[in-house]
């Protein structure tokens, strides 16, 4: 009977020492971190891109141009390309291969999308919707099928981009006009890619905020969804750069799955571990309510947080009054490719790239964004209040 | 005929098994000791890195976070020990939060009915499970690999895609909060209390004249049948033991963290892996509900010691597979 | 216990063709073998009998490499051979015949048979060949009745017993070890069997003879070999010993008779169960009383309807049509459940598909019945009390009741499985098979229980392919065939009024 | 039937019953009934796309269903070996994106290291079907948790090592696997069918096929008849890893880089063992075949394609494949029972 009993043990014990070696040789123990260089942030992602990283940055301090009230048809250091020969009388067909719709981010997106196509009937007389369920070999053969369906306009928000990018060159060889938007393809056959700055930017207004607010020597928690995922990985690489800058004690990276459940108990260990954690810092903004309901019920003084614009969060932040900010990667950029497809449609120029400004949500301007009203999930930096359908569509 | 024949000498032939009767009930197989050696295990590598993870507090805490999964593995033991699977209880789970949020409205006053509701709901889909897997003999793989199908596309339907509503704050509290100062103990979560009920409940049951027969038609449902059980009807209550473990689970799940999509999501692999580590055989017939619960906290201190011990994020599916194989190998050694 | 050492048959000169010395086994520190040696000749049928747990099966087991043995050794024509797998054996020319059918009843005749050492053509599966050997192999045995191309489901269980010899001599056996080949067999049909085994014989070939049935080791065997309790008590050739003398060596005493004596006439004459006009898919017309306090035994061949009687009394697979009453009031039987509650129970010919929970404790299996059907809360330890009694009184040897009833002997298993039933104090008793594959002395003890059954107001009704046994335990005895009652005999009856009913030869008086 | 036949009246058999009995043993049988359902599903469609004022089956919409199945059908044709054996494999996802990505690493868009590429693949995939074979047969691991547990090493392995798609498939390779056709048929469709035929006749004409299904339907008769039990399974599990590898292969020509998430995205796990199933495989082994799972994978494929069409919300489409996969099964259920009894009145 004690055999296999030590069987096992050694198993875990040599388990939990590999895996345990294998990422504290480069993550000294927290615990005795500060006083090291390394801020207990590990090493910089391999995915990091210094030069992506720096445009990024510099496109935060810039000015759009266009309308300040709809940023979804502003643009960031604008590059505009002829469309003329794209021009052809309405109404169009416009088809719209989508990546996913699994998560309520894509959910607002898509139901502003579809506001906009109804504002804009008179020019649109058909949008075929295909919904890829986060596949990509499904997204390869539904832009093949909206091929043969007699679109004149084909907007594309890819699930991956590298694996993406022969399927959108096949669409731009067809000679239709092909906007991405989202994530982007690598290739420039695209008559336009919209996306707001991105995911440096994101995490960098996080963490410059957390290096701000936490007390010199506090303890920061960063907690990030899923490892391997491109647009995630940004997030965190941008605030690592900033966090070992401004030398903050960062206590522990975790992945959270997306699950709140699983924050919390993570969130509740380092708390137990730690006694108390001074910042939060989040690469997606889901369970950052989660977060600060571990530091309720552990009863210790919430911390500085950032969120991202789901009502929940701003809600609590504005009941709570936390010590808070959200960036945010707004939904209404699923406004502009509709815009900007009727756009090439009638001729006239857009800008390649067309960058978005993407606002971040501060203590000063919160009222302006929190809505009683709408469901706790819904991204306040949805851009749709104008549009036919609100509030009801998006309840 | 007299009595010669059968009033043989004990002797040789009578002569006993080795080992009797009570090594027999602990080491056989299914037994719970060799998942006590290992959760023992882990809790000494615990107090290795973490010392005052035993306070009180911080260890009722960890029980009480524990509860959900626990309660999810002791529902799936009595599927499992029929000789058959539940895979649909993480999106059960999943379908119970979400459906709660929405219905409650973030009013306190419909929590008690919505809560009726759900019990109703997780006994539907036991019923369901158990109805089709028993009557239309469909394997309960397939059919609950439908139901997490049918489960998790009607939820995102009905929903539309996004979570609406909000649970109250009654809702929650079996979740989150805990009797406070207690003495001695500190505080001590409801959820905890909740895990005791369930788990007595179910000790009582699996003790019971229907548990034991559960059991038995796991070994063998022909026996089973021919000594006047009714094996459709019991793997029904199975199922739905099962169904309304799940509910339980996803009101603690939802009343710990809020609503979310993600509140189920993985968890009937992770209710499967903790019943078969606590030694309970796929497939029916053999293993202990304590085996089964203790499998399950197992894996949650799995958790939390990868936690302490600062295993990277991404690597952790590769530790915990590595500590499974190694755990069941033990186990399927052990039996030959 | 004494241990006769006779004469271990030497013809000198040729090496025999298989030789056994000291073979020991053990399983979880139980000695189930004890230095056993054995030999066999070419075209030597050799029988080997004993008690259930004697260790045949398991000194077969070893011969035919299921299991290595601890000690001792094995020769094949005098070179000693270790198997370490049943496919070494099968090169070595060792074919073996299993006491449960090897057969998949999902694949063809040919596809069984040459299972494992299919024909090859290229490295490819010679399908032809094998269905033109099997073809071949099923004319030498006499079987025109089915094609190679058969599926062997859908053949009745004598068939499958052709194809199951038929697939051990596709092998070009050498040594073919027979166990328990008659047990799911009919009388006629083990005839075709003694033709088959003589055949073998002819050509050289040696076979190990594993049997219950006395009768049929004195038909077919030269020499027979005694076990007990893992021990070989003796080898003696047949001609020099009687049936009387091996039950001694097997049982290590003498049996007074075989059974019980009978009830007293005229004692029995309450009808407690009755059956008028009762059909179902495979019964017709069936009328039968059943008094208590009295046995009455049921005849018929393979497929008769003998089984689907009481399984439809049982509720297994109910009568569709005509009328059952119980103590004169008439009942619906649709479920075993209610069978149960109304007092009558089964006892399976399948005891491992059907009759017990193998991994279950000897008390959970004991207690099934009552738990299922009877479920309570309070008064479950009077129960668990009154079972433990029972175990002890049906003299269950085992190393304690939470023993696994899987390691029990099936003696042992069959009387757990009647403590389980008479801890319902059944009215009505179904046996079906009760001494199949099961030693003398369980045999007689299980005998003598029934007929205690009765004696003490119970009725039995007692389904068995043995025709001495039946014979020998019933008060009158009902012959079935083609699912209905062919006829109905007095205790006194002989073995060929028995088969002129069941085969159809002589016709039944009508009732 | 009225009684069972009596042992006298010993009827020879009829030849045509024969023929037809062969025919249900080697698993034609219930494969006839998905490839109904599949012309059914084919027809409702299309008529419903019809009436929607499309329709169902013009060339592109073709093509995408077939390049659909390709996917699926290459692990499912592996996943039926193992569920033949009465094994399973829960790591085919896994698999199949680690392979997308050791080819498209290895070959980093040159086509003169697609074989290299394509041997490392099948390396790799070799050795995980040898840790699961080995686990499920010689450990004797439960393989439902012995492959869960490979699938997560996997995990780990990947999640650690990747941010996204990394590589680059040789240009070749995608033109031809990835996209080139033969009329409206895709390359790697034929591929897939390929594949199917290789393991149908495996199945039916080598050792392996045989002692498989003996395997399966009961061990202990395929052991005792001189089956090597562990080493079929191991082999099976092999196969099984190294169509998933194929699939990855595929996978890599068709995004033309390495999807670190691919296989898992596309459910290929469950969805591969759902497709055997629906081609009228026992779960528990033994019974079943490769033209069931083909016709199993076309009819997934097909309802992908009708809903995609009517642009059905993908959610809806959920519910509907769980009610269509459990509908077959109890169907399979019920005849299989039927027979079932049919024989056992032969018997009693």
């Amino acid at each position: 009977m004690r055999r296999p009993g030590i069987a096992v043990a050694l198993a875990s014990v040599a388990t939990l020492v590999l895996a345990g070696c294998a990422t504290d040789t480069p993550t000294p123990n927290p615990s005795q971190s500060g006083a090291t260089a390394d801020a207990g942030t590990g090493v910089q992602s391999k995915f990091f891109v210094q030069a992506d990283y720096d445009r990024e940055i510099a496109l935060l301090g810039a000015t759009a141009t266009g309308p300040a009230d709809r940023p979804w048809e502003q643009v960031l250091d604008p590059r505009p390309v002829d469309t003329a020969k794209y021009k052809k009388p309405g109404p169009y067909k416009v088809c719209f291969s989508n990546a996913a719709l699994n998560n309520p981010w894509r959910q607002v997106g898509f139901k502003t999308m579809q506001a906009e196509v109804e504002a804009q009937r008179a020019l649109i007389k058909e949008f075929v919707h295909v919904d890829a369920e986060g596949k990509d070999p499904k997204q390869i053969t539904d832009i093949n099928d909206l091929l043969g369906k007699g679109c004149d306009a084909l907007i594309v928000s890819p699930n991956t981009t590298a694996t993406l990018t022969p399927a959108v060159e096949t669409a731009c060889a067809k000679g239709i006009p092909v906007v991405v938007f989202d994530r982007g393809v690598d290739t420039d056959c695209p008559v336009t890619f919209i996306n707001p700055i991105g995911g440096y930017g994101f995490g960098h207004v996080g963490a410059e905020f957390l290096s701000q607010k936490v007390p010199s020597g506090g303890k920061v928690l960063a907690l990030r969804i899923l490892p391997g995922v491109d647009v995630l990985e940004t997030r965190w690489s941008a605030a690592k750069v900033q966090f070992d800058k401004a030398n903050v004690n960062v206590v522990g990276v975790e992945f959270t799955d997306g699950d709140p459940a699983k924050t919390k108990t993570i969130v509740t260990n380092y708390l137990q571990r730690h006694g108390t954690i001074d910042g939060i810092w989040m690469d997606a903004g889901a369970t950052a309510v989660a977060a600060v309901e571990a530091f309720q019920d552990a009863g210790k003084p919430l911390p500085a947080i950032n969120g991202e614009d789901q009502l929940d969060f701003l809600k609590l932040w504005k009941d709570k009054q936390l010590t808070a900010i959200a960036p945010t990667y707004p939904t209404y950029q699923w406004r502009t490719p509709v815009l900007a497809a009727l756009k090439i449609l009638r001729g006239e120029p857009v800008s390649s790239p067309w960058k978005l400004p993407q606002p971040t949500i501060t203590q000063d301007n919160l009222d302006r964004y929190v809505d009683e009203a709408m469901p706790p999930l819904h991204y306040a930096m949805c851009g749709c209040t104008d549009l036919p359908g609100y509030p009801q569509r998006w309840k | 005929m007299t009595a010669e024949v059968t009033r043989e000498p004990e002797g040789a032939a009578a002569r006993p098994v080795a080992g009797g009767v009570v090594r027999g009930r602990l080491v056989r197989p299914g037994g719970v000791l060799p998942i006590v050696v290992i959760l023992a295990l882990l809790l000494v590598l615990i107090a290795i890195q973490q010392p005052d993870f035993f306070q009180p507090a911080s260890l009722l805490s960890f029980l009480g976070r524990s509860a959900p999964i626990i309660i999810l593995a002791a529902g799936q033991y009595f599927v499992i020990v029929s000789g058959e699977f539940d895979l649909s209880v993480g999106s059960l789970v999943t379908a119970q939060v979400v459906v709660a949020a929405r219905l409650i409205d973030s009013d306190p006053g419909r929590t008690w009915p919505v809560v009726l509701l759900l019990f109703g709901f997780g006994l539907l889909v036991g019923v369901a499970n158990g109805l089709v897997t028993t009557t239309l003999r469909v394997p309960s793989f397939i059919t609950t690999l439908g139901m997490y199908l049918i489960l998790v596309g009607a939820v995102y339907l009905w929903s539309d895609g996004a979570p609406r509503g909000g649970l109250s704050d009654e809702f929650r509290r079996f979740g989150r909060l805990a009797f406070e100062d207690v003495p001695l103990l500190g505080r001590l979560p409801y959820a905890l209390l909740v895990l005791l009920a369930v788990a007595v409940l179910l000790l009582l049951f699996s003790r019971s004249d229907a548990g034991r027969t559960l059991v038995a038609v796991g070994d063998n449902p022909r026996t089973a049948e021919l000594t006047g059980v009714r094996v459709g009807r019991t793997k029904t209550v199975a199922f739905v033991i099962s169904g309304l473990a799940a509910t339980v689970a996803a009101i603690l799940l939802g009343g710990y963290s809020g609503v979310s999509f993600q509140a189920g999501l993985g968890l009937e692999f992770t209710a499967i892996t903790a019943v078969v580590l606590g030694g309970v055989a796929l497939g029916g017939g053999r293993g202990a509900l304590l085996g089964a619960m203790l499998g399950a906290l197992t894996l949650e201190t799995l958790f939390t010691l990868m936690n302490f011990y600062g295993v990277s994020g991404a690597l952790k599916s590769t530790v915990q597979g590595l500590i499974i194989l190694a755990a069941v190998s033990v186990g399927a050694l052990r039996r030959r | 216990m004494v241990t006769i050492r006779s004469e271990t048959a030497e013809s000198g000169g040729d090496p025999p063709l298989l030789e056994l010395r000291g073979i020991t086994k053990a399983f979880l520190d139980v000695r189930v073998l004890h230095g056993i040696d054995l030999d066999l000749r070419r075209g030597e049928v050799h029988a080997v009998v004993g008690e259930n747990g004697a260790g045949k099966s398991t000194l077969m087991k070893i011969i035919s490499g299921v299991y290595p043995p601890d000690g001792g050794s094995v020769a094949l024509d005098g070179r000693p051979v270790s198997f370490r797998s049943p496919r070494q054996a099968q090169s070595a020319g060792v074919g073996i015949i299993h006491q449960e059918f090897n057969l998949l009843p999902e694949r063809t005749v040919a596809e069984n048979v040459f299972l494992g050492h299919e024909p090859l053509r290229r490295g490819l599966v010679d399908t032809r060949t094998m269905l033109r050997r099997t073809a071949e192999l099923l004319d030498a045995v006499g079987e025109t009745s089915f094609a190679p191309t058969a599926r062997v489901g859908g053949l009745g269980v004598a068939r499958q017993q052709v194809v199951e010899i038929v697939k051990a001599l596709a092998l070009d056996a050498r040594l073919l070890i027979m166990d328990e080949p008659t047990a799911a067999l009919a009388d006629h049909e083990v005839e075709l069997l003694y033709g088959l085994v003589r055949r073998l014989q002819e050509r050289g070939i040696g076979v190990l003879y594993v049997s219950h049935r006395l009768v049929e080791v004195f038909d077919l065997s030269s020499r027979i070999t005694v076990l007990k309790d893992g021990r070989r008590v003796t080898t003696v050739p047949t001609a020099r010993t009687s049936q009387d003398q091996l039950v001694r060596h097997m049982v290590g005493r003498e049996l007074a008779h075989y059974y019980p004596p009978r009830a007293e006439p005229g004692r029995a004459d309450e009808v407690r169960l009755s059956i008028r006009n009762g059909a179902n898919d495979r019964l017709r017309g069936v009328d039968l009383d059943l008094r208590a306090g009295e046995v009455l035994g049921i005849a018929g061949l393979q497929g008769s309807g003998r089984s689907a009687l009481a399984r439809a009394v049982f509720g297994v697979a109910p009568f569709t049509s005509g009328e059952v009453r119980l103590g004169g009031r008439p009942v619906r039987l649709r479920t075993v459940r209610s069978a149960v509650r109304a007092g009558i129970v089964y006892i399976t010919e399948d005891r491992k598909g059907e009759g017990i929970a193998a991994r279950q404790s000897v008390l959970d299996n004991a207690l099934l019945a009552g738990r299922a059907v009877f479920p309570r809360w309070a008064g479950r330890a009077a129960r668990t009390v009154r079972v433990r009694e029972l175990l002890a009184a049906v003299e269950v040897r085992a190393a304690g009741d939470q023993q696994e009833i899987r390691f029990l002997s099936g003696g042992n298993q069959q009387k757990v499985v009647l403590a389980r039933w008479l801890a319902l104090s059944p009215r009505v008793l179904l046996f079906d098979e009760p001494t199949r594959g099961i030693d003398v002395g369980a045999k007689s003890a299980i005998h003598d229980l029934v007929r205690r059954l009765a004696r003490d107001g119970a009725a039995v009704l007692m389904i068995s392919s043995e025709l001495p046994e039946l014979l020998g335990m019933s008060d009158r005895i009902v012959v079935m065939r083609d699912g209905a009652v062919a006829g109905e005999l007095p205790a006194q009856a002989t073995e060929e009024d028995v088969m002129g009913l069941a085969t159809g030869a002589v016709r039944g008086e009508p009732r | 039937m009225t009684a069972a036949p009596s042992a006298p009246q010993r009827t020879p058999a009829v030849p045509r019953r024969e023929v037809r009995t062969l025919r249900t043993a080697v698993g034609a049988d219930p494969a006839r009934g998905v490839f109904v359902a599949l012309a059914l599903t084919l027809a409702i469609g299309w008529v419903v796309v019809a009436l929607d004022g499309g329709q169902l089956l013009n060339q592109s919409s073709v093509v995408s269903l077939l390049h659909v199945a390709t996917g699926l059908g290459l692990v499912a044709a592996g996943q039926t070996l193992v569920i033949l054996g009465g094994s399973l494999d829960l790591s085919v996802g896994y698999v199949v994106s680690l392979s997308t990505l050791i080819a498209a690493e290895t070959m980093n868009g040159s086509d003169s290291r697609i074989g290299p590429a394509i041997l490392l693949v099948m390396a790799v995939s070799v050795a995980v079907g040898l840790v699961n074979g080995f686990l499920v047969a010689t450990v004797g691991i439960n393989a439902f948790i012995a492959t869960l547990g490979v699938g997560l090493l996997l995990k780990g392995y990947l999640e650690n090592g990747y941010d996204g798609p990394a590589g680059s498939t040789a240009p070749t390779l995608v033109q031809t696997l990835g996209y080139q056709r033969v009329g409206p048929v895709p390359v790697a469709f034929l591929l897939f069918l390929a594949v199917a035929a290789a393991i149908w006749f495996a199945l039916r004409r080598t050792r392996y096929g045989h002692h498989l299904v003996a395997v399966g339907g009961d061990a202990q008769v395929a052991r005792l008849s001189g089956v090597r039990n562990d080493r079929v399974l191991i082999l099976s599990h092999v196969l099984c890893a190294l169509c998933a590898g194929l699939a990855g292969v595929y996978l890599a020509s068709r995004l033309g880089s390495g999807a670190p998430r691919v296989g898992v995205e596309s459910f290929y796990d469950l969805e591969s063992i759902a497709a055997v199933v629906l081609g009228g495989a026992a779960l528990a082994g033994g019974r079943g075949g490769v033209v069931g799972t083909v016709g199993g994978v076309l009819l997934l494929a097909s309802v992908d394609s009708v809903f995609n069409q009517l642009d059905v919300d993908a959610f809806f489409k959920q519910v509907v494949r769980g009610v269509i996969i459990i509908a077959a099964v109890a169907l399979y259920a019920r005849r299989r029972h039927r027979r079932h009894r049919e024989r056992n009145g032969a018997r009693s």
